[in-house]
């Protein structure tokens, strides 16, 4: 059997523009690396069509170690209090190679 | 008011996407390619912009400069009072007036089709205060945001927070990046050495304008389902507005900068349009507290296509009758 | 602690000209919003290379709350009844700010 | 029958995309390219086609569009009746008839390139019929599948169920959207206004065509791996049904409109060709039921490939000695 | 109530040009098909920034019954084993019609 | 070395790509952008070579052909005996050296916009050596991964032990089949027919790339980021070994070949500049253990700014200072 490990995926659904504070984020946590893909979508914010960097979304997704993840979802946490339209939501998964992911 | 005038590629096309999406047809573009036709237009008119500034008259060029400044510090503040006096938050009042102080490139090229089509010349200084007109009203909606939020905000960790990161992010705006870096290589490079790539970036502009404009039709359509949440008052603005920006740019094309009627018109547009490429992303981050939807729903939903299918002519219409 | 809530992940690997008939379904449902991935794929519906429209998917997503999840799928089944290509998938998650998503 | 014929732009890059499918190579296309390319030649299409009208004759006109309303009504009713005989079940059958009623935009376009390498003149009616032959084979799909359901279905509410909303959808469809819509401006505008963008849609298009036909041709080599799930009787009618198409194509070019050696190898490859753009995503809406590998495996892998390397020579040399 | 089955989701990132290697996978173990989206990020591999072949990820997604989790998983395996950057995690699963997905 | 060289539009554009991303400017590039551009530029660049191998002379092409593969085969094996007698690992060693024995499209065309804004003739013969010189290096990179990993690895049944699937991948690379493919139909096609999408790939051409140098001068700029991980040695090497490829090249292109100063200076940039589209992905596949990170970095970051802001200026000096 091929042994997996449980960790966190964190999926943030956010405008484009903050890819950067996004990736920031999961550098400054240590993470293993994050992996973003473009979306579209609508929610409080609006219509948000992908055709105009104002109205397209991203998708960021961080895998994190369990007990890593309050503290990455503290500075996530910080950029909603400053009022950015995110939808946050983590899910449990598990991974082939834990120390990929935990370095 | 000539509606034959109207008849022209870039207001047909948009008139096209515009209605494609009004019926509901399953029409899609790829999202990307508008981003692609969007770097396209800004290095073409940043391009054009630098050929003109390089054989312009420093004093009309200055003066021009100082107009755009104008313009652009002032439109935002007007727009600004209007929306705080008609009881919007001061945050969603900042973002709106940013849009309005900052220029939509897809109306101002329609105009200038629209001037080609009737064969009215115009001057070229117009091009180069768009460039200009990003900046300042990305300024003044960040200083229009800090003012209003007074201190309440207490992380002063908040990239937001440090003005001087702000203004950075007003100068190093993608969109401006383009416009500017564009004019700087028009301005520096030999004429022999630009005209390689000139049938790319000239001979194909009003053809790629026209795909853009598809697409920006489509765009604007889509945001018709967002009346509702702006609501009456909203809507009523970005009529309203382009009006007032009209009015002013106008005044100024005429009276200070002393333009023909092509020229006039332009300068009218510039004050008229609302951007929808360059601000939004950057209030995202500056006034995220703002909500796009407002933004975006006035800019592209109601001021873009006021400004192609009635603004333009109309504009025009006064303003032949001012010079006559 | 930052307080997380259960929730359930709605995703939907459909053809692109479906994507119309999705997100009227969310908005039938009053879901907070939506959000809609490019994809491609092959299936029982044959190759999705993406190139061309009647060959591309989307992968859609929608978080509902638990208790909304069947009324949900009940209208995502009757497009599966006339026929349509979906293949469908739910996953249980956690997001930040329960209220955004149960609005 | 001239290989040498074959040597052209367009279909060597088709060619050479299908190899490297089928040799295996790692070449990848950007999936969003080719549907701009498609966004891109149907308005040039469309453009085309206004011009032309601008210019016809009303009689030519009318007959033409007759003659295409008859191959669009037509030709998915002698697919059906051939599917349905070979034992396909009745919904597959109606949604692959309509593809073989639509045209192939490429295919078209490689029919052009081909005559104008050899300085063949053509009439340029076909181009009108093109945009025409959308609707009317979508329609037969419906009516067909309709009938073929035959009151199965309970659920009225569903939107499939009404006929209004699928003729709707019929012509609201995103690629005649285009086609007609692009139709409509090279009709309305005036020639010195459309010649701005004449550099982008005129000048460009054959080169545009050559990069669609490589990534076709790519994509028609992915679908070999699918023929096995066809089966041996649907590949056969996937080059059966585009000879009875040129056929009909060939006796109403020749017969009915009268056109010469050029015009009639258009009607035949409007009569041969199926689509692969507009109507698969029409179909998934309006016959879910219907296998899209099916159809796209046929129209995509099968018959494009056939009538591009083999067809249009083929028929070429038919109508030579028809007319000879 | 509308039934749903458990199932098991293996979640790929890798670069594109595994994309032929990974579909095979999925076609060697008979899975009723799989779902691929373009991707961008960052890893012990660099920055993958989508523009340039050499630096695209894509997000690999497979849908298999748990039974055959280990089969499909081993054969993954063997490509990291090779030396390929692969961020793999897999995720508890519910799908619409089980009989869709372990035929 | 005359500064006012490099105000040419490639250069600047690419300058313009790589300051933005410097000063952390928000400007973004739809990813697929850069992929369809270099799929542009790679057929244009096959075209213009099978356009010119058509009236080639026979024995000079031969020439040409053979100083090619010298490069192509030596280049690399130089690289990895420097890599790994820095004592870099085999494997990344091997990989990188592939890199450095294959060239960057985006260089050469920068020298040939160069070449004509100073309006310096050059022999055609480097165009065809170019789309020679992917293959060898991706060869030679697979002979050393293999020699290696010295039988390490156990499985045989894993394609990348088996040599004839790794050779056919160096043959079926995408950017091998787009050069060649568009080769063989630059030399196939009829002038005539080959005139009806040259406006499509030659007329535009320059502009394209401007384009693509603006995205390449961001991706450039990304990956200053990644210095620290690759390490001093790497960025030395990343700079030493583009002069050594171009001395190897001045060499060849003025002692074997006999070239003039500007085909000289061609041949060169193929011996200086480092893959960073056809070769990323085939070593993926055929060493997946090494690191992407070091050869992207230094192909991508290191070499092709340092070519085109240093490299070619400073080449094309020695070369007139050596024909002087
Ligand atoms: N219930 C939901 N399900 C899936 N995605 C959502 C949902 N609500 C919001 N989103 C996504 O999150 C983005 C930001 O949400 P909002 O902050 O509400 O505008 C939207 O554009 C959607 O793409
Ligand atoms: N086992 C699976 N794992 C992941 N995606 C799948 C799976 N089966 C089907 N899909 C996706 O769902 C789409 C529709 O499936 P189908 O209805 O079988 O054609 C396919 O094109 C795939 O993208
Ligand atoms: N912790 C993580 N969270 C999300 N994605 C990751 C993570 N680590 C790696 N990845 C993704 O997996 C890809 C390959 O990882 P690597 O093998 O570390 O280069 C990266 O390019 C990322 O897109
Ligand atoms: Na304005
Ligand atoms: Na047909
Ligand atoms: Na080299």
């Amino acid at each position: 059997m091929i042994p997996t490990h449980p960790m966190k995926l964190i999926n943030i659904v956010a405008n484009v523009a903050l890819e950067e504070r996004l990736s920031e984020i999961a550098e400054a946590h240590l993470t293993s690396g994050y992996t973003v893909l473009d979306a579209r979508g609508a929610g409080s914010a609006g219509l948000q069509t992908g055709a105009l960097e104002g109205g397209s979304n991203i998708l960021f997704m961080l895998i994190v170690p369990a007990d890593r993840l309050d503290q990455v979802l503290a500075d996530v946490e910080k950029l909603m209090k400053r009022g950015h339209h995110l939808a946050v939501f983590i899910t449990d998964t598990q991974v082939l190679r834990r120390e990929k992911f935990s370095a | 008011m000539d509606v034959s005038s109207l008849l022209i590629p870039a207001v047909l096309f948009f008139a096209l996407g515009f209605i494609a999406q009004v019926i509901r047809s399953d029409l899609k573009f790829p999202p990307d390619l508008a981003k692609a036709l969007s770097i396209y237009l800004l290095i073409g008119i940043g391009l054009k912009g630098g050929i003109e500034l390089s054989h312009a008259d420093l004093g009309h060029a200055l003066n021009a400069v100082a107009a755009a400044l104008v313009l652009g510090f002032g439109l935002p503040i007007a727009a600004y009072a209007i929306l705080v006096a008609g009881r919007l938050d001061k945050l969603n009042a900042s973002a709106i007036a940013a849009h309005y102080g900052s220029v939509s490139a897809g109306t101002f090229l329609t105009a200038i089709a629209y001037l080609q089509a009737q064969q009215i010349t115009f001057e070229s200084y117009p091009v180069i205060m768009l460039a200009l007109m990003e900046s300042p009203a990305i300024i003044v909606g960040l200083l229009l945001a800090r003012f209003s939020r007074n201190g309440a905000r207490g992380e002063d960790d908040a990239r937001e927070n440090h003005m001087g990161e702000l203004l950075r992010d007003a100068f190093t705006n993608g969109s401006v990046m383009l416009l500017f870096g564009a004019m700087a290589i028009g301005l520096l490079v030999k004429p022999a050495s630009l005209a390689t790539i000139t049938p790319f970036y000239e001979v194909l502009f009003m053809g790629v304008l026209s795909l853009f404009l598809l697409e920006m039709g489509m765009e604007a359509g889509k945001r018709i389902g967002e009346f509702g949440r702006a609501g009456a008052f909203l809507i009523a603005f970005g009529v309203a507005m382009p009006l007032i920006g009209a009015a002013a740019g106008i005044a100024i094309g005429h009276a200070w900068l002393g333009f023909g009627e092509g020229g006039v018109l332009l300068v009218a547009v510039l004050g008229a349009s609302a951007s929808y490429i360059a601000v939004p992303p950057a209030m995202r981050l500056a006034i995220p507290e703002a909500n796009p939807s407002f933004y975006l729903t006035l800019s592209l939903g109601v001021t873009f296509p006021f400004n192609v299918l009635v603004g333009i002519p109309f504009y025009h219409y006064v303003i032949k009758n001012l010079l006559a």
